[in-house]
């Protein structure tokens, strides 16, 4: 309670209020007033963030509790707040970032009424909030809680616009596909209360490094693996990617900020949170590993055929996902946060100025009918520039140091993953820059009406375009590699007290591999991505890509038909079922018998009426026949 | 004393309220009365909270070995909570609901509660019997004579439904009564009573099938949706969101401890039902078009839970299931009062006729998004704390070998819970108005309190469930180690 | 013994009253307040106050339980004077002899409930027997009258042979009428007495019209004019089960297992005919005289257990069962229309006589706080205090389901459903009605104020 | 004479009672069966009562007596029965013209 | 004779000769009755029954005209059914009482004092006087009854 860092709760309360504010008001408060309180909550989040970042910095990690929220049994779990190196680090991001897209949203979205402009910042806010307590919980619950609030944020805003009914769905597919992944995470927690009676980090962890006897090697497993389903949810990881671009439906800063920068990077830092389970599960590394690359390659291979500015960029989240858990698979969680933080920037940043594009364009995000740009957005067009140069990694800038460190740990693992990874590398830089080259370079293929009205964005939108554009070229430079310059890695120093130095699990990379070895890598990478960044640019530039697709193109087009699969294989024989249970269970058979007892009796009360014949010789000839049954029961049988 | 109001309070303005003459007159009354019982409830937790205040013992067909005995335990004090807090926000939200021979309505209403206040305090089986039947009449005339078009035969279904089970209820109270050692209906002699394995077992039975009518249980549950599809709004929040858990009470404090044995040999038989019935309801959940069915099922899924979880014998799910009591009651009666809303104003539920009203009612809209959020148990809404431990008290359980699978099986409808609320949600607020919905207003006064008494609840116990679950502490404690099955093979 | 032979001396006396009481109302008046002497009689002697001092050694027994029985039948006798005389009007001319031969019946009911030797309980059901075969018959030009009037005594005829020679053979194995010199070893499988008590079994069973000797009731109970129906399917049938076990518990309770096992399958079999044909009746009056065979059957179940909360029990049964049925008898006599339809809507025109007859029917289908549910939760007590048949008790509740069934038709029809059941009334049927139904809750909330008696 | 043979005499004329109430339709007839029956009875009771005073009469003079009194009584009621059913039957043939029971089928089911 | 009489009293065709069998068989039980040393029920059952009872029987049968009209032939199966259950009803019973306990006890056959009228008389107007009073109130029944039956209204 002495810790000045008990504090903390002022991060999240700010968001909160601004929620609150929003919420309640939006309809006496002006657009104006709206922005202000949205983006001034955040702003006031970020100062106290980067407070909180200098403490840690100075070496005051905290863990404060503040009340207990559920206590039953032998199972008390306190709403607690973790402050050290990690979560300081993604406070400072999700703050950072999503001040800067709030304050590009108070001109993106000036034009929705003050009501829904109201609704959206609150919105904004609760999202804000619910990372801030994922990120900040002190244990697994209240990480939980994070997890499922950022969740449903997500899903009222990308069901913002909800007179489309497209839209809702993609919300819902949103909500429930992490609901699946959620159902992994509670039941990891379950199991970790089952075996060690608490979810509280330290106690977990603390746990797993004393050896607990209470918790085996198979519920390590068990646990990190589900802890993982949960991620891939959240994360849009194979196989429960496909809620992300379709979460494109939402305002583009919203995408920006969730399903970019923040939201989607929570499955990421769990499993860096959780990293000490993780060090001594390899095959849930492995299987981390695998995922991540698959999804890694997938998402780009679909990026490359689509026309949808934002999905082009949706896909290659996902993409960049996959590879941030190729580095939690490899072991190198430093790496897979950096890749968090670079990506959080450049890609931001590409929405953000995707989002500049379309505003521009009127609405319009088929690049198809876009092209030659740069005429008319000028700091559009060079910030977009820098953020594909980024994440295409071209050195010098923040995606380079982050994919390279990726890259040199899935070599180490395996010479397969890095393959793959340089090969997905590469696909990215192809379609991020066809993306380019197609939007901003050749020529203006839209309308005239859109011609005319081409301009650049406000400040409010460039403003953030410039921050970012610069974070992304200089957010790299906490982590230069050891080879380049040693002890540059300041990531890497700040971060250690919270990795796990676990003998037998995969270290660091720079401290395997030699620097010749790394200098080659990197010499060939950057090589050959260069070489398809010039290739795709030339191409795209003069001949845009603007047919239909076909053959294996529509194959990638079509998302390889995952969609379809999902649909035909689960969501289509579900529906069925459950008509099939209403129709041919529920109604005929269950309800069928509660009512047949009924029509049983009923039937035989109209049966039993015609022993009543109205006869009196049949009314005394039965009474004979009983009495005759009776007495030979009672003298010949019941002797 | 507190005891005895709660039940006196409702009865006694429940018979005045058949005398009034004037609709407007019998309303302000009844919402008196509930507002009185909601302050005597509040009283008995906070100011007099002594066991001296809180029970209640007098004569009363002593010839029979009965006594009139009532008693507030952490349970009881939750469950007389739910009641009394259900009963104004049930008023105030059908204040613009307007019923012929109003004062007849209201007066089964209120005579309904005092027989819910019975069953949830009775420490007497006789007397639980009598008040189980007794909640159960003014019920039945309320939903023949104020229901929908098939009224008549679904309740009457209901009825008799309900009545088998609570008939076969008696003879297993009758039997455990014969083995007691004092001839006794109290409930320490039943908790006592020496009863020989081998009967246990069919009266397990007995008593479940009672409980599991009411509550209900698969594959008893027919009645459920139909009778919530065709009782008047205001008593399908009743029925729904308090008289289920007469049975889910039933099962914790009358079966539970006074069969221990056989509910330990049966556990996992009646979790797979629990579980089937959970799926199950879930999956047809996703295809109804009523609201008022969908939501029926969906109770059908969350009390499913309670069942599986009360049959894990474990404490920190029993302290779960106890609060998620109030938590559902709480939940589903905001989801009736949204539903009333609507019908009353469109007069339909077909979600399919329905839709975009989110921009014409936007309170609305969050209101119901809100509940219909805390329906699927998300955190820091009220659910959440009770599904976490139920589950959790599911997981841990000790008592069964197949803890993980029902879990994971059970888990499985928390994702479908999130399919069919969010469909609900998208098929009546979001798209465009259609020329129903075109007309939609927005929340009234009263409605806009009741339904912000409701989230208050919802936010408060999801955020700051303390209190609540420092009341399920030592109840949970006793039934445990009364049907402590370990303990009593041992001896 | 008081109430015996002035019910007979009433009897005589309203005879008389038919020839020199011109006013129709005047004989009622005399019944009544006949009758209500009697019970007052009656009472005085449950207080130890004899007018007579006859000796019956050995013919008749009035102890607690006979007194307090002809105390129960009196009052529900009394009670349907209130209620229904003035309906006898419309049966026929001859309204005092009516009442004249309800109160044979009287003495009849007397004989059976304290009869001591098989005489007087021969003889006592024949008093029942015969009058009720004239009343039956009492509306001469209705042809269903006749009809079940010759069927009942035809069948009721053929029961007494029965019954006789169930006597003539214990007579022939004991010696003796005298049920408390009878002593029948429980070793021996005796088949003399067996046969006799078998024969009386079926006799009796006929009287109570327990399956599958109950195939007259319906037919007569519907035939015979509404009024009189209510009296004999009530009190008379209480009465007749009353000597039923005083028969069985004192004459052959020493053998109880030998007819134990019958006796459970006749109770079974009557409460599944009972309940199952009064599911699809179409007439009130005939669904209640199903529902009088299915009463019948739980009533069996105070013969099958025969301990202390047996007869408790059946005392409680007999004035439940009797004042709610009289209650919805009285009401149905003012009806035209003897359907379910006829009752439709007759919450709205008379609102306090639905509600009451709401209390009759939930007592009847053993709703608790009624003194319905009471009488039944003592039959089924009875029944498991003795340790066996519990498969009985259990069907016997799920038969108590379905009597929920045809119960509530009427209570829907009376409020969920339109129609002009337009009844009139007067204001002293009205409160009395209001009376029994309160009468009714009261037994079944404190049933103290009964079974106290029963000890004092 | 052993107890035996009026024993089964009665029973057989008791029989055939019940096998013409029965088989006839004649509604006087058959209640003619039904005396035909209580006389069965009548005889052995009396049966009854000689064996009774054979076997007590060394106590009690008058052991057996009350089954001849109970034949008595028998008659007794059986003429009152008579003078009701002839009644009822009368009454029957004067609505009807006819004394078959199997036209009394108005009241059934 | 009393059987056989008995068996004539259900097959005759004619109601009339019916009842003549019937008197002939209560001649025949009056004549064990003799047997049997009850001479007062020997009389009285010759009396009341044979003479007052069938007399009625009688006389209502020819009030119908019913000594003409042979009844109509009932279901032929029914009365094989009554006949197979009567009879079958005789055989258990005769089956059953046949070993009956007391089988080798005998009546007393023309001796005894017991049925004659003074030792009858001493005992029904001593022991049995209430039920003798009780049988009043039966017949003040039955008379009420036949009279208000009968009566033309």
């Amino acid at each position: 309670m002495n810790n000045v860092l008990h504090l903390a709760y002022l991060v999240p309360l700010f968001p909160l209020l601004g929620f609150l504010i929003n919420g309640l008001g939006r309809k006496s408060m002006s657009k104006s007033l709206i922005g202000i309180v949205g983006s001034g909550a955040i702003l006031a989040s970020f100062v106290v963030s980067i407070w909180i970042f200098m403490q840690v910095k100075g070496g005051n990690t905290f863990t404060a509790e503040y009340f207990d929220f559920i206590s039953a049994g032998k199972l008390t779990i306190p709403f607690a707040f973790k402050i050290d190196q990690l979560s300081s680090l993604f406070l400072l991001i999700i703050t950072g970032v999503g001040f800067l897209i709030h304050v590009y949203s108070t001109s993106y979205m000036h034009e929705e009424k003050s009501e829904h402009f109201g609704r959206y910042f609150a919105y904004l806010n609760l999202f804000v909030f619910s990372m801030l307590l994922l990120v900040m919980g002190g244990n697994y619950v209240i990480m939980f809680i994070g997890w499922e609030g950022v969740g449903l944020c997500s899903y009222l805003l990308i069901g913002f616009w909800f007179k489309k009914p497209e839209y809702n769905k993609a919300a819902n597919k949103a909500f429930i596909m992490n609901r699946i992944g959620d159902l992994a995470f509670l039941i990891a927690i379950f199991w970790l209360i089952w075996k060690l009676d608490t979810v509280s980090y330290d106690a977990v962890f603390s746990a797993v490094k004393d050896g607990s006897p209470a918790l085996g090697k198979t519920d390590i497993l068990v646990i990190t693996l589900l802890l993982f389903v949960g991620a891939t949810g959240k994360s849009a990881q194979i196989p429960l990617y496909t809620w992300l671009p379709d979460a494109m439906a939402g305002p583009t800063p919203v995408s920006a900020l969730i399903h970019a920068a923040t939201m989607v990077t929570a499955g990421i830092y769990m499993i860096v949170r959780s990293n000490i389970l993780y060090s001594l599960a390899p095959v849930t590394l492995n299987v981390i590993a695998i995922v991540g690359i698959a999804t890694a390659l997938l998402a780009a291979t679909i990026a490359l055929k689509q026309n949808d500015i934002k999905k082009v960029l949706a896909y290659s989240t996902v993409s960049q996902l996959g590879y941030m858990f190729l580095a939690l698979g490899t072991g190198s969680y430093i790496a897979a946060v950096f890749h968090v933080m670079t990506h959080a920037f450049f890609k931001a940043l590409l929405f953000l100025g995707s989002g500049s594009v379309i505003h521009a364009m009127g609405g319009e995000q088929d690049i198809r009918k876009m092209g030659g740009l740069s005429k008319y957005m000028k700091i559009t067009n060079i910030t977009f520039l820098i953020g594909c140069l980024a994440i295409a990694g071209i050195p010098g800038l923040s995606g380079f140091f982050s994919k390279d460190e990726i890259l040199a740990g899935a070599f180490m693992k395996s010479p397969i993953l890095y393959g793959v990874g340089l090969f997905t590398a590469l696909l990215t830089a192809f379609y991020m820059f066809r993306l380019y080259a197609t939007t901003f370079r050749g020529s203006f293929r839209g309308t005239h009406d859109q011609e005319h009205h081409l301009h650049e964005s406000p400040a409010a939108i460039t403003f953030p375009l410039i921050v970012l554009a610069i974070l992304s070229i200089i957010g790299g430079y906490v982590g230069v590699p050891e080879f380049i310059m040693q002890g540059a890695h300041s990531l890497n120093t700040f971060l250690a007290p919270v990795i796990a130095s676990v003998d037998h699990g995969a270290g660091h990379a720079a401290t395997h591999l030699t620097h010749s070895e790394e200098w080659m890598l990197t010499g060939l990478s950057t090589v050959l991505i260069v070489a398809v960044v010039v290739f795709a640019w030339t191409k795209f530039s003069k001949k845009p890509d603007t047919e239909e697709a076909t053959g294996f193109g529509k194959v990638l087009a079509n998302k390889w038909y995952v969609d379809e699969i999902y649909d035909a294989v689960i969501v289509r024989p579900l529906n069925k079922l459950s008509n099939f249970l209403d129709n041919m269970l529920e109604k005929p058979v269950i309800d069928g018998l509660v009512n047949g007892v009924g029509k049983l009796v009923n039937y035989s009360s109209r049966q039993l009426r015609l022993l009543q014949s109205g006869q009196v010789g049949s009314y005394v000839l039965l009474m004979v026949i009983s009495m005759l049954l009776i007495f030979a029961l009672q003298f010949f049988l019941r002797k | 004393m507190i005891a005895v109001l709660l039940i006196l309070i409702p009865l006694l303005t429940g018979l005045a309220a058949f005398f009034f003459r004037n609709e407007k007159a019998a309303r302000s009354w009844a919402l008196f009365s509930s507002v009185l019982t909601l302050a005597v409830s509040i009283l008995g937790l906070t100011v007099l909270k002594q066991a001296k205040y809180l029970s209640h013992q007098c004569e009363w067909m002593q010839g029979l070995g009965s006594s009139f005995s009532v008693s507030l335990d952490g349970m009881g004090q939750i469950l007389c909570l739910l009641t009394a807090v259900s009963y104004p926000i049930i008023f105030l939200s059908t204040w613009h609901s307007s019923y012929k021979k109003a004062n007849n309505f209201f007066a089964l209403m209120l005579l309904a509660q005092a027989g819910l206040m019975g069953v949830f305090l009775a420490m007497d089986a006789l007397l639980f019997y009598f008040f189980w039947e007794l909640a159960l009449i003014p019920v039945y005339f309320l939903c023949s004579q104020w229901g929908g078009e098939r009224r008549i035969q679904v309740t009457f279904k209901f009825f008799i439904y309900t009545f088998v089970g609570s008939v076969l209820m008696l003879i297993g109270i009758l039997f455990v009564y014969t083995h007691t050692a004092d001839h006794s209906f109290a409930i320490d002699s039943f908790y006592k009573a020496n009863l020989p394995f081998g009967s246990q077992h069919w009266l397990f039975w007995l008593f479940f099938v009672a409980f599991a009518i009411k509550m209900p249980i698969f594959p008893l549950h027919t009645w459920q949706p139909d009778a919530y599809e065709q009782s008047p709004t205001a008593t399908t929040m009743v029925l729904s969101g308090i008289m289920v858990k007469m049975g889910v009470l039933g099962l914790l404090r009358w079966l539970l401890p006074v069969l221990p044995v056989a509910s330990y040999s049966y556990g996992d038989t009646v979790s797979r039902l629990a579980i089937i019935g959970m799926i199950y309801a879930s999956i047809i959940a996703i295809r109804q078009d009523d609201i008022k069915r969908l939501i029926a099922y969906s109770s059908i899924a969350h009390i499913g839970l309670m069942c599986l979880t009360i049959f894990s014998e474990n404490k920190v799910g029993l302290q779960g299931v106890m609060v998620q009591m109030f938590n559902h009651g709480v939940n589903i009666i905001g989801l009736w009062i949204m539903v009333e809303l609507i019908e009353r104003q469109f007069g339909t539920r077909k979600m399919s006729e329905l839709g975009g009203l989110a921009q014409k009612a936007p309170a609305m809209v969050i209101f119901f998004v809100i509940i219909a959020l805390a329906n699927i148990a998300l955190p820091l809404t009220n659910a959440f704390v009770g599904e976490f431990l139920m589950f959790t008290g599911v997981f841990t359980s000790t008592v069964t070998k197949y803890n993980i699978l029902f879990t994971v099986l059970a888990g499985l409808c928390i994702i479908l819970a999130a399919v069919y609320t969010l469909n609900m949600i998208r098929k009546i607020f979001f798209g465009e108005a259609n020329a129903l919905t075109s007309t939609a207003m927005d929340l009234r006064l009263n409605e806009k309190i009741a339904l912000s008494a409701i989230v208050g609840l919802i936010i408060w116990m999801g955020v700051y469930p303390k209190p609540m679950l420092d009341l399920t502490n030592e109840i949970s404690d006793s039934i445990l180690k009364i049907s402590d099955v370990q303990h009593l093979l041992k001896k | 013994m008081n109430a015996l032979i002035l019910s007979a001396v009433l009897g005589v006396i309203m005879m008389f009253s038919g020839i020199t009481l011109k006013q129709k109302s005047a004989v009622r008046g005399v019944a009544i307040t006949g009758l209500a002497a009697l019970l007052l009689a009656n009472i005085l002697e449950l207080r130890g106050i004899h007018f007579f001092k006859i000796d019956v050694e050995g013919m008749m027994y009035f102890d607690r339980f006979a007194l307090l029985f002809i105390t129960i039948a009196l009052f529900a006798t009394l009670v349907y004077f209130i209620l229904s005389a003035r309906d006898m009007e419309k049966v026929g001319a001859d309204y005092a002899e009516y009442f004249a031969l309800i109160f044979f019946i009287t003495c009849g009911i007397i004989l059976v409930a304290s009869f001591k030797s098989l005489l007087i309980l021969f003889l006592g059901i024949e008093i029942i027997s015969i009058p009720l075969y004239i009343l039956t018959g009492a509306d001469k030009r209705n042809l269903k009258g006749n009809e079940g009037s010759l069927k009942y005594f035809l069948m009721g005829a053929f029961s007494t042979g029965l019954m006789l020679m169930g006597i003539a053979l214990i007579y022939g194995a004991a010696g003796t009428f005298d049920v408390e010199k009878m002593k029948f070893a429980i070793e021996t499988p005796a088949v003399l007495p067996v046969t006799g008590m078998l024969l009386l079994l079926f006799s009796m069973s006929f009287k109570v019209s327990a399956a599958p000797f109950h195939f007259w009731t319906p037919d007569v109970y519907d035939g015979a004019p509404t009024v009189f129906t209510s009296f004999m399917a009530t009190i008379v049938k209480a009465a007749v089960f009353i000597g039923f076990i005083r028969l069985f518990d004192e004459t052959f309770g020493t053998f109880q297992v030998k007819w134990q096992m019958w006796l459970a399958v006749i109770a079974a079999v009557t409460l599944f005919i009972g309940n199952i044909t009064a599911v699809f009746q179409q007439s009130v009056k005939r669904m209640l005289a199903y529902s009088s065979i299915a009463q019948a059957g739980f009533m069996l179940f105070a013969v099958y257990a025969m301990n202390t909360s047996a007869k408790e029990g059946i005392l409680l049964y007999a004035a439940a069962y009797s004042l709610a049925t009289i209650g919805i008898f009285s009401v149905l006599n003012k009806l035209n229309d003897y359907t379910f339809e006829g009752f439709n809507g007759l919450a709205k025109q008379q609102p306090v006589v639905a509600a009451s007859l709401t209390i009759f029917l939930l007592s009847l289908a053993g709703i608790p706080l009624t003194a319905g549910f009471l009488a039944k939760f003592f039959m089924l007590k009875s029944v498991i205090d003795t340790g066996t048949g519990v498969w009985l008790v259990i069907f016997a509740v799920l038969m108590a389901a379905v009597s929920v069934y045809y119960y509530f038709r009427v209570i829907q029809a009376m409020y969920f459903k339109e129609g002009k059941a337009d009844i009139t009334v007067t204001a002293t049927f009205k409160w009395s009605l209001v009376a029994i139904a309160a009468l009714i809750i009261i037994l079944g909330t404190f049933p103290n104020v009964l079974i106290n008696w029963l000890y004092f | 004479m052993p107890i035996n043979y009026y024993i089964i005499l009665s029973i057989a004329l008791f029989c055939i009672g019940i096998v013409g109430v029965l088989t006839r339709r004649n509604a006087i007839i058959i209640f003619m069966c039904v005396e035909l029956m209580l006389n069965a009875v009548n005889l052995l009771l009396v049966a009854f009562s000689k064996m009774h005073h054979l076997a007590g009469k060394a106590v009690l003079e008058t052991a057996g007596t009350d089954g001849q009194l109970f034949v008595f009584f028998i008659m007794v009621v059986a003429a009152a029965e008579v003078s009701v059913g002839l009644a009822i039957i009368v009454m029957m043939y004067r609505n009807i013209h006819s004394v078959d029971v199997n036209f009394l089928n108005r009241l059934k089911h | 004779m009393a059987l056989f009489g008995a068996m004539m009293v259900i097959t005759s065709k004619n109601p009339v000769y019916s009842v003549l069998w019937l008197i002939l068989t209560f001649f025949s039980i009056s004549g064990h009755y003799i047997l049997l040393n009850a001479q007062f029920l020997a009389i009285v059952n010759i009396i009341v029954y044979a003479g007052a009872i069938m007399v009625l029987f009688l006389f209502v049968i020819m009030l119908m005209n019913l000594n003409q009209t042979t009844e109509p032939k009932k279901n032929r199966w029914v009365k094989l059914a009554g006949v197979v259950a009567g009879g079958c009803l005789l055989l258990v019973l005769v089956a059953a009482l046949k070993d009956t306990e007391i089988k080798q006890q005998t009546a007393e056959v023309a001796t005894g004092s017991i049925g004659l009228i003074k030792n009858l008389g001493k005992e029904l107007f001593s022991t049995y006087v209430v039920p003798f009073e009780i049988s009043s109130i039966l017949f003040l029944s039955a008379m009420v009854g036949a009279v208000l039956i009968g009566k033309k209204d």
